[in-house]
Formats: C-alpha cells, structure tokens, sequence
C-alpha cells in the first residue's frame, strides 16, 4: 500500500476527538476551504498536476473541477518554474491562483519564480502591483519516498523576504489557514504533511480565517517550552503524552505560521519555562530550528536557563528504505528522551 | 569578419509594399524612434558623471521594435520586458519623468528607487513591468494573458526578451502553456546575436529561433526589426489573431545592438565582435530608413525634423532637470511595500 | 471513448521489413522482453503484502522500447532513466537480484536501500542511475554525454522519460546544448499518452514532440513503440550516427502503459481513462507480436517457449528468495556516503 | 561607472599589505588558481555565460580559452538549470566541471539539479558514483544590482546535506580553496563577493590548498568573538580597527568555509570572550547568522555571558537606488555600534 497510507490510516482510525462539533478528516477540512473560496470568489482557481485525478491530490481537490468546471480546476504540464510565474503574472492581472503541488521537493524547480519574482514585485513595483497566489504542497515520507520525495523545504525559504509561510497541524487551522492564504495579498505557501492528511478534528462549518502569524498553545506546562508545527508537533504531543506520567510538563506552542513569526507567544512562554526545544519537519541545519533558537538566544537570552535544543532532520539525505528511514526520522521517543535531558538538565 | 550580415537573413513575414498609411502615423512611428534614440543618446552622453547610478542597456539600433510592436497595441494592452526595458517602456507611453527620476534612484522614479533601469514600470499605459533575470517575466506575462483571458479582459499581454532568454527552458515551458490555452500574448524575441559578448555561434546550433516556437504549436514568424512597419504589420497580424481567440504568436525580430551590451558606447573594440559588423548594420538604421521613404513621398521635411528634434532636445532636458530636482528617498522609505496589505 | 487509437499513429521511421536477424538474435530480443514482463507480474502479484516498501512504475505494455534500445547499445555505453526505471535498468542487463533486494529495502539493493525503485544503479553494465524528478535525469545524462566527448570516451549516452517531462523546460536546455556540442547522447522519450492521470490533452497542444526535438536542432523520429524492431533499427541509427560523431538523436517512442501509473494493477476504472483504451492497446502487444513473427518463421516454438518461461521463472523465484533473506540495514548505515572522500 | 567599479578600486588603491611575499589582487589570485588546475588536471573545464567575455567574468577568467582553448573554457547557453545537471552528469562520468555564474542570484534557477541531484547521487547511489563540480559565483552590490541581482543565497543552501560551501575573504585563500575545491571529490559551491574582487594580499605561487572546513583568527581580543567570512568579515575588521582605538578587542574568527563549518573554532573562542557577534552577507534570517547563532545556543550555552547578536540583511527585498542601498547594508559603524552595544552590556 504506497506512500505509508496503511500507517496513516491506522493511525486515524484510533484517534479521539474530544472537543465538540462537526468533524473533519484534515484533508477533508483542505477541501472544504477550497470549495468555500471557489464559491465565494470567482478570481479564484486552483491548477496542478494531479488536481483533476480521480484521487485529486490525496483527496484534497476530489471532484472540485466538475462543480466549477475545469476553467476554475485544472490540471497543468509539467512545468513548475513555468506556471510558477504563470501564477504570479495572473495575479498581477487580477486573479487569485491556488497551485498545488504532491511535493515541496517540486518547488525546488520554481525558487527562481518563487523567490526573484513572486516575492519581489510588490516591492520592486513599488506597492503599485501584488501577487495574491498560495502554492501548496504535501511533505512526503515513507513507503521509499527517499531523497527526492520527502523534502521539507520551508527553512530554505524562511529568509525570503515577501513570502509568507504557513505549516498547519489541525483540520481546523488547516481550513482556516487556507482561506487566509486565499485571502491574503501577498504570495503564500502552504506546506501541509501527508501524514497528517488522516488525522481529525472539529471544523466549523462556512468561512473563517484563522491569522497568518498567531502561534496557539496546544499545552500549557512548566518545565520547558517546545514549538514547531506540523507532524513533528504532533509528535512532540505525543511525546508529551508519555512524559505526563513522570511528571513533565510542557507549554507546546504550535506556530502554525512561520513567516510571520510569531515571536511574542514564544517569548511570553520561554519567559516562564527558560527552557526551548525546537521541532521541525525540516533539516534542523539552517532552517527553522536554527531561526528560532538564534532569535531566543538573541532576544529571549536573559530568559534562558538552560541551552537551546533542535530536533530536525540530520545533515544527510533521506533514505529511501523502511529500515534506515526509522533511523532518520525523528520520532516521539527520540523527542521524549531530548525533553528528559532538558528537564534533568543533563 | 561580419558574422552576421544583414543580407544573409530570411525573412518570413513583411508589410505589403501596397499598404498604405496616413502620413500622421508614419510621421508619429518616426517620431517615436527618433524619440527613443535621442533619450538614449542623452542618457549616454551623461553617463560617465555617475549620478545614474544604474546599468542601462541601450536600445539603439533596435527602437523600430518597440515602436512598431507597440503602435498595433492599445493602452490597456500590457507590456512586459527583460533588462532592456528602455526602449520598450518609453514606446508603450511610459512617463519620461518618472523613467529619468528612476535612472537618477530619485524617490519619484516610476518605480521609487526601487527597481532601476532593469525595472521600470507605468501601469497608466499598460506598460507592466519586467525582470532583471533573463527570460524571468516571460511566463510572468504569460500568466497575466491567461489572467487577461480568465477574467475576459479584452487584452492583449506582450513580452520582449532577448535571443538569449530562448535559452532558458521556462520560456518553452510558457510557450507550451500559452498554445495549450490559446492565450492572448505576444512574445516578441529580439534577435541580436549577442548575449552580453557571447555571440550565437557558441549558444545555440544553426537552427531559427521562430521554427522553435513553431514547431510548440504557435504562430510564428521572422521579420526584419530594422523596418518598423514589418514590425508593425506583423504585430497587428498577431493582435488580431489573439483578440479574436486564436492564440499567442512568436515574432523573432532581427536587429542589431549598436551598442555595447551595458553601459555607454560601443565595446567592439575589445574584440569580441567586430567594429565592421557593428558598422555594416548601421547602414540599415531604422530610423534613418524611414526618413528616408518620408522624404521620398514628400510626407516630411527638413524643416519639420528640427523642430521635431528640438522639441524632443526640450522634453528631455526638462526629464534630466526633474530628476535631478528630485529628492531622493528616506530611510523610511526602505521598509515599506515589503508585504501587502 | 478510446483517446489515442493505435491506427491514427503516424510513425516516421520503421525497420525495413526485408532485414534478416539472426534467429537467436530475435529469440534474444523476444526473451529479454518476456523476461521484464514476468519480472513485473511477479513483482504485481506480491505487492501487496506490503514487502515492497517502494513505489514502483511498471513497464508493462512498454518493454519493448527498454528492450530494442539496449540491444543496440554496447555494456560500456551508459543509460539514465526516469522514475520508470525497471525495465531500462533490465534491459541494459541489470542484476535481478541486486534489483529486487533494493526493492525488498535491503542492505544488498543496487542502491543499498537508499534509492529504492526510482533509483537503480548497476554500474557494471552501463546502467547509470535515474532520478525520480521528472525530466531530472536528462542534464545528467547530456552532461554524461559530454563528458564522454571530453575525455574521448567511445560510450553513448542515453536517457529514458516519459511524455510530460518534454514540459519540463530543462530538457529543452539539454537538447539545445546538445545539438550545440553535437553530443553522443540519444534521447528516448517513452509517449504513453499520460503523467499519472493526465493525458496528452491537458497538458500539451496538439503537435508532434519529435518535431519540438527537430526544431531544436537535432535529428529526430516517432516510432512504433510496440514493435522492438522498429526500436532497435532506429535506436541503431541513431547509434550510428552518435558514434561517428553526428550527435544527438531524439526518439519517440510510442506504446502504451497496461497499468496504473504506480503501483500494481490497471486503475482505469477510476476514470481518467476508459478500460476500453486499454483493451485496446493491449491487441498490440509487444511480445505476443514478436511471438507470433517467431512462429510465423519457424524461429521457435511452443516448447521452447515453456522452457523459456520455466526458467525465467526460478531465476525469479531465486531472485525474491535472495532479496527476502538477505539482511536489512543497520543505524551505522544511515550516514555513510553523505561525502564523497 | 557600472556595478560600483569606481568604489571597489578607490578602495583596493588605498590598501596596504603588511606581510611579506607576491602580492596579487583576489581577481588574479583566483585567476591563477583555474590556470593551475587546468595545468594540472585534463579532466577540469571551465564554463559560464561570460567566461570568454574580454573582460572575462570580472578578470577571473580573462583569456583562459586562449591557453586552454575552446574545448576547455568556453560560454555557454544561458540555461543554467540545465547546465547544472550538465556538469553533474560530466562529473559523474569523470570530469572535474567548474561552472561559473556573474551572480549567485542565478543559482536560484538551479535548485532542483542542485539540491535534488548533484548532492544527493553520492548518497543515493551508494557511495558508487561522486560528483566533483564546483559552482562559483560572485555576490553583487552596488550601482543598482537590485533585488535581483545583489542575493547572497549561501544560507538558503547551508542545509542542504551534500554540498560544501566555501566563502574566502582574502586573496591567499580564494585561490587555495578554489584548488582545494576543484581537487574535492563533492560538489562545491564558491561564493566571491564583488566588492573583495580587487582586494590585494599576499599570495604564494604554484598549487596550495586551504583545508575545507577550517576557520583562521584574523585579530585576537578579549571583549567579543566575531563570525562569519566574505566581505562582511572584511567590514567587522574595519569596524575592529576603529575600536581598536577605544579600547575593545575581538576574536575576530574568518570561518572562509561554510559547510562543513569548523565549529571547534568558534567554541574555542567562545568559551574565552563569552560574547558573538555573527556577521554574513545574506539575509540574517534563517541562513547562516541563524545557524551559528543556534549552535552556539545550544552547545555553548554554558559559555555564553550575553545574547547573542547577528548582523545580515534586513528582512526585505534589496532595493536598487544608492541612497536606499546605503540604509539597507549593513557598513562598518552599524557593526561597530552593535560591538559597543555587546561590550558596554547594553
Ligand atoms: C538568468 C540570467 N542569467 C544571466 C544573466 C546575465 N545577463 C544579463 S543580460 C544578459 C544577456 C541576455 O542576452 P539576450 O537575451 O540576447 O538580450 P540582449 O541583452 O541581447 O538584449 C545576460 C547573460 C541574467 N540577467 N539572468
Ligand atoms: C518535477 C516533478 N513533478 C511531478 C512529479 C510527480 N510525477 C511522478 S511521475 C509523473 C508522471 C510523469 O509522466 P511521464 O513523464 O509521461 O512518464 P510516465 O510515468 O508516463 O512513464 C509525475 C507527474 C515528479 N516526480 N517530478
Ligand atoms: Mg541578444
Ligand atoms: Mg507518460
């Protein structure tokens, strides 16, 4: 069964959820946002490779073209750099595009477009042109994704100015962040994670936005403070689950944006806690780990009493086999003995 | 040696010797080339004093491209270009001054300091914007055709680029996109065999750049760009294709740079093309050409060329004198237009 | 709705059909493609327990282009593919055993687990790699190209991808350098039709990718993709012309994907093409063809083809038993070879 | 006077060399160094867009192909995607390509060969294929190079696993780390700044190699450590000798390559001064202050007696006018004022 989707769907299938209302699987409430924009503004459509599948991107665009016809959804070439700057010129001209894509390593092809133009024009031009599109696009891992098929961009692409960066980690923020970036005046990329497509969550029905920039706690506790977003976020939950029981707590953040940054809630925390572990689904290296610990010991430094930890990827490639990829890859053990360490400070 | 010599070229595509014109508009083609090299030759002559402090790339020797291109589009068209915008900018109607204060980094150039000679912008005439990055805005126009097209604006989107920027692949990957959605632009290739100072004999095999274009499914056709009205009559052919839903069109238009690739004056000597080449095609002047035939047809006299002139000399220095009357920017002004509201 | 008859193909090139092989050379080829369809149905038929942690693409339908290219080209010539790389790396005589323990993930893989089913390698026999980007392995393979050219390497290069990796512009980069170089690389380009679940009409105009190639400057055909023989005589030329120095040749080879894209099984049930299409296509089937030209000439016969096809079987049968028994990675394997010492 | 020639030669005019030997410009040094290897080694060629330019790629490579000739040295296609992935296939088949760009804003059109491929083949295949290329270019600035040409992108690629990446500062090692790169059997990115281009140094003949992966003390001091490489480090030297004269003194630490970064070296110097200051080229966010700053965050912590400070570029595109640029870079008394800051505590 490729692309783990038999670990993903196992997973959910045990999930509980214990807030009250409507719920939606993760990819569902992605649906749903699409649906709702496509319905509220006719400048918007949605375009990439896989849309129109019978699958639609892992379910997230099933069947949308045959309810706004495939003007408005369309599959494209395979022409990423390309129709990256396709995006941003009909968005100069007035539209609204949404480019999805089944990988971040894609975007890869297109940083040209992404990073010298899309995110330059409103500033080149003067505030006289912008660029409202989202690119998104699903982290991979597992089943021999491997080196090509499991990237986790969004540190390469946190330094760039004029984009805005969006990791979301539940159905609900899923939706409203979508509805946000669709939204949103500026170019913005969505990097969602495949193993979080199953998971559930109470999702308000109709338009809501949730802001682009506004961190959430998803725990409140004493010992340490741990951010990051996406899947490594719910691992660290889950790490904390565990350590629950020996008495360790925790203020987890979940930034769910990482361009703007939401600087405040981490330092209101770090301020009680002193102690910051970082997360990311991302190489640790020069990314987003490496941004945030930076910034606590630059701003925050005063507040903390213990060294700064970062749990990312290691500095090699991914493999593509099952065995070395469980050596790879964080997993909620592997954060659970961090914490421990922090916590005892050894 | 001439690598390139004017008389070797095959042209697909040329106005019928049978048209005739209103003797305003060719006098106003006249004018706008002649408009366009004597801002260049301005700009020329000033640039050693450093107080543009931008690259320019001079468009001598090829105005009969812009200006033909852009007498067949109307204002609500949309023009996009690479690095050589000047020609282009000042053809589609952009504002002298705001293009002066720009070159002179004034916080008033049409693009506040920000974006320099490689960034002009008059969104009032449709002139849209360009890229530093060679071949950068061609799918950037391409898409706003396709925006043009999804919003049914009546519009046409055009992009300039060099011969070099066909070797870049995301020109192909947007030209593929454009034949596939039939979309409303133009891609105006203007061919003058150098890159910088690397010729075309080191880039690209002996091959026509249009049969390219043509062979991905869109119209396309070489003319010669020295001869505005090829120029012209070939836009206009292409305009009413796309107007009326038949797609994009490849126009490959030869002309020579006179000058060197950046900068102030010609750079032959320093060996990598031949000053006799650069010489050779300064017999086919553009401009010169067409006076030329207004005379022959008694449309135009000397007379009225110096006061033409004249009155160009005036619009120019009034330019420079508002440029350098301008004020420059503020560090407040660094910061803002980073996002959008 | 059937979208691409067989019978509307137009093909530039075929075998003559007055050349005589050798029977055994035919036998060979019959083999070899019967051999990689096995293979495939073997590895179909286990997928699903789950083993296999890799995606796989399989070749069914198409192995006759991985089959009559190789057998034109010598061991020491080099070959890349795409992510659809089992029968390439099959038919340029990759180790079975090394293939299957990569896709058991295990320490003994031709990758040592790293690569998985996109990323074989069996450096002995000239099967050079792939990547699992699409149109990612066509500068590779080009610059292998170039390289052998540089160091005067008597090797070919040559590379295999799929229709939708003609959008991706860095291919039309390749093929311009090239044709400028005059290479020794041969671009095969395997056209089913489809880029998982979209077909030709969503992403491409209606013209011929051969002739984009043509345009580009490079030698170029569209073959019949079911018939080895085609594949062989014009992946001969075309070998021909790369080894006396003549450059690059762009082949289209066209046949059709029996399967889903990934994975086990046909999915066109799910819609995006009508079982019908492949029914159809199935009636051309590359070895049931070839089959019947055997018998037809008294070349071979029914018993030999169930030795044939016994023995193919152990091998297989061996091949999954050395994979399944052979050892897993261990954690001191994971950051070995980041650096090249 | 295009791309700020007048300055950079107003100011090579004025400088001095102290030590004793040949002196050359860093031009001629890193001329020198692709004269050698050619020399040495059939398998090195030369290629970019400009190389055989008369005024050959700033004088890097002036008349090269005239020695070599065209089959060694030669322009190219403006395709530098394609061109990448060129080079790693021409490496993969045994040759050492060194593929030279004007600006490293072009190496943005070649992440996908860069990131995906030729640092991941090694790695991918085994350890059965290596890819000796080097990719060099040359950090713009000045005379309205713009928000597209003026990038600094090292840190957008310092965690990308595979790669090296080297930043020389002086003559001496711009031409034995561009010998070492070439002699190095991974993809190698070079990254010169336009503004060293005709800074003079001693320089020794014939073939050396500078260690990739080691940092060298250019003043030593008490008060403060100062990190990073390239021309920023030459600014921060300036910025010490004007402090020099109110008392305050700095490791300054020239870590000339990147990745891998010589972390030893910094500690080491850490665990004396107690304070950073981490100066780069690119962006401050996210890249290599980042890194550093993390690092230092969480394995010097216990060494650390203040925040940790960063001095990169603003969060904001590089605008193109001189007035703008002058706020927007950061100069020797912006680096100067923040030393003072960290000294005083403030
Ligand atoms: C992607 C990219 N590569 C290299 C450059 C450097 N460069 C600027 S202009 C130019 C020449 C382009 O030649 P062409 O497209 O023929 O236009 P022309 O200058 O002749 O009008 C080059 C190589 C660039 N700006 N962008
Ligand atoms: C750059 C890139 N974009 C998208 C994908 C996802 N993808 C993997 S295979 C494939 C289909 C490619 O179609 P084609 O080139 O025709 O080859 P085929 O699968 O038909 O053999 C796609 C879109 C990818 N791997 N790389
Ligand atoms: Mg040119
Ligand atoms: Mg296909």
């Amino acid at each position: 069964m490729p692309w783990a989707e038999a670990l993903i769907t196992s997973k959910a299938a045990g999930q509980e959820v214990a807030e009250e209302g409507r719920v939606l699987a993760y990819v569902d409430a992605l649906h749903e946002a699409l649906t709702l924009a496509l319905e509220l503004d006719p400048k918007v459509f949605v375009l990439g490779q896989g849309v129109n599948d019978p699958r639609g991107m892992f379910g997230v665009t099933t069947d949308l073209y045959k309810k706004f016809g495939e003007d408005r959804v369309f599959d494209t070439p395979l022409s990423e750099e390309g129709l990256t700057g396709i995006c941003a010129g009909a968005a100069l001209n007035g539209t609204r595009p949404v480019y999805l894509h089944n990988r971040p390593d894609f975007l890869l092809l297109t940083f040209n477009q992404l990073v010298s133009h899309a995110s330059k024009f409103h500033y080149i031009d003067n505030g006289q042109n912008n660029v409202p599109m989202v690119v998104w696009s699903a982290i991979g891992r597992g089943w021999g994704s491997g080196s090509q098929h499991s990237q986790a961009i969004q540190g390469f692409l946190l330094g760039v100015p004029g984009l805005k960066i969006i990791m979301p980690s539940t159905p609900y923020d899923a939706k409203g962040l979508m509805l946000a970036a669709i939204a949103d005046n500026n170019p913005v990329l969505i990097f969602d994670h495949r193993w979080n497509m199953k998971a559930k969550g109470v999702v308000p029905e109709g338009i809501y936005h949730i802001p682009i920039g506004k961190g959430v706690y998803r725990r409140r506790g004493e010992d340490l403070t741990i951010v990051g977003t996406s899947h490594t976020l719910a691992l660290a939950l889950e790490a904390m689950e565990d350590l629950d029981k020996e008495g360790i707590s925790a203020d987890v953040i979940d930034l769910r944006t990482l361009k703007p940054l939401d600087e405040e809630i981490i330092f209101e925390s770090l301020k009680k806690t002193g102690k910051i572990l970082i997360v990311d689904t991302g190489p640790a290296m020069a990314g987003v780990c490496a941004e945030i610990g930076c910034l606590v010991a630059e701003k925050g430094f005063h507040d903390l009493r213990g060294p700064v930890r970062r749990i990312g990827l290691p500095d090699s490639p991914i493999p593509a086999g099952f065995t070395l990829e469980q050596y790879y890859f964080p997993d909620k053990d592997r954060i659970a003995k961090v914490i421990r360490e922090m916590v005892s400070g050894a | 040696m001439i690598r390139y010599p004017y008389n070797e070229l095959e042209f697909t595509f040329s106005s019928s010797p049978d048209e005739t014109y209103e003797a305003d508009f060719l006098i106003g083609l006249y004018r706008s080339m002649l408009r366009i090299r004597m801002i260049q030759e301005a700009i020329e002559s000033r640039y050693h004093e450093d107080e543009m402090k931008t690259p320019i790339h001079l468009v001598i020797g090829q105005e009969a491209t812009s200006v033909g291109v852009c007498a067949a589009l109307r204002t609500t068209d949309q023009v996009y270009s690479s690095h050589r915008t000047q020609g282009n900018y000042l053809a589609k109607g952009g504002s002298l001054k705001g293009m002066m204060s720009e070159l002179y980094c004034r916080l008033n150039g049409c693009a506040g300091s920000r974006g320099g000679s490689m960034h002009l912008l008059d969104k009032s005439v449709g002139y849209a914007g360009s890229s530093a990055i060679v071949g950068g805005s061609v799918p950037i126009a391409t898409g706003a055709a396709f925006g043009a097209q999804y919003l049914k604006k009546d519009q046409i989107n055009v992009v300039f680029f060099g011969d070099a920027a066909t070797e870049e692949g995301a020109i192909w990957e947007s030209i593929n996109f454009a034949a596939l959605k039939s979309l409303p632009v133009l891609y105006i290739c203007e061919n003058n065999f150098y890159s910088v100072c690397s010729s075309m004999e080191v880039r690209q095999p002996k091959v026509d750049i249009y049969k390219k274009a043509g062979a991905f499914g869109v119209n396309s056709c070489r003319i010669d760009g020295t001869q505005v009205l090829n120029v012209y009559e070939a836009t206009r052919e292409a305009v009413k294709i796309a107007r009326s839903g038949g797609g994009p069109t490849f126009i490959e238009s030869v002309a020579y740079r006179w000058r060197g690739h950046g900068g102030a004056g010609d750079d032959s000597a320093s060996g990598y093309r031949d000053p006799e080449e650069v010489k050779a095609w300064q017999k086919f002047c553009p401009i010169d050409g067409l006076y030329k035939d207004l005379m022959k047809k008694n449309l135009f006299d000397e007379t009225r060329n110096s006061s033409m002139k004249k009155e160009i000399q005036d619009e120019i220095e009034e330019a420079f004198q508002h440029a350098i009357n301008s004020p420059n920017p503020e560090e407040k002004d660094l910061s803002t237009y980073v996002y959008s509201d």
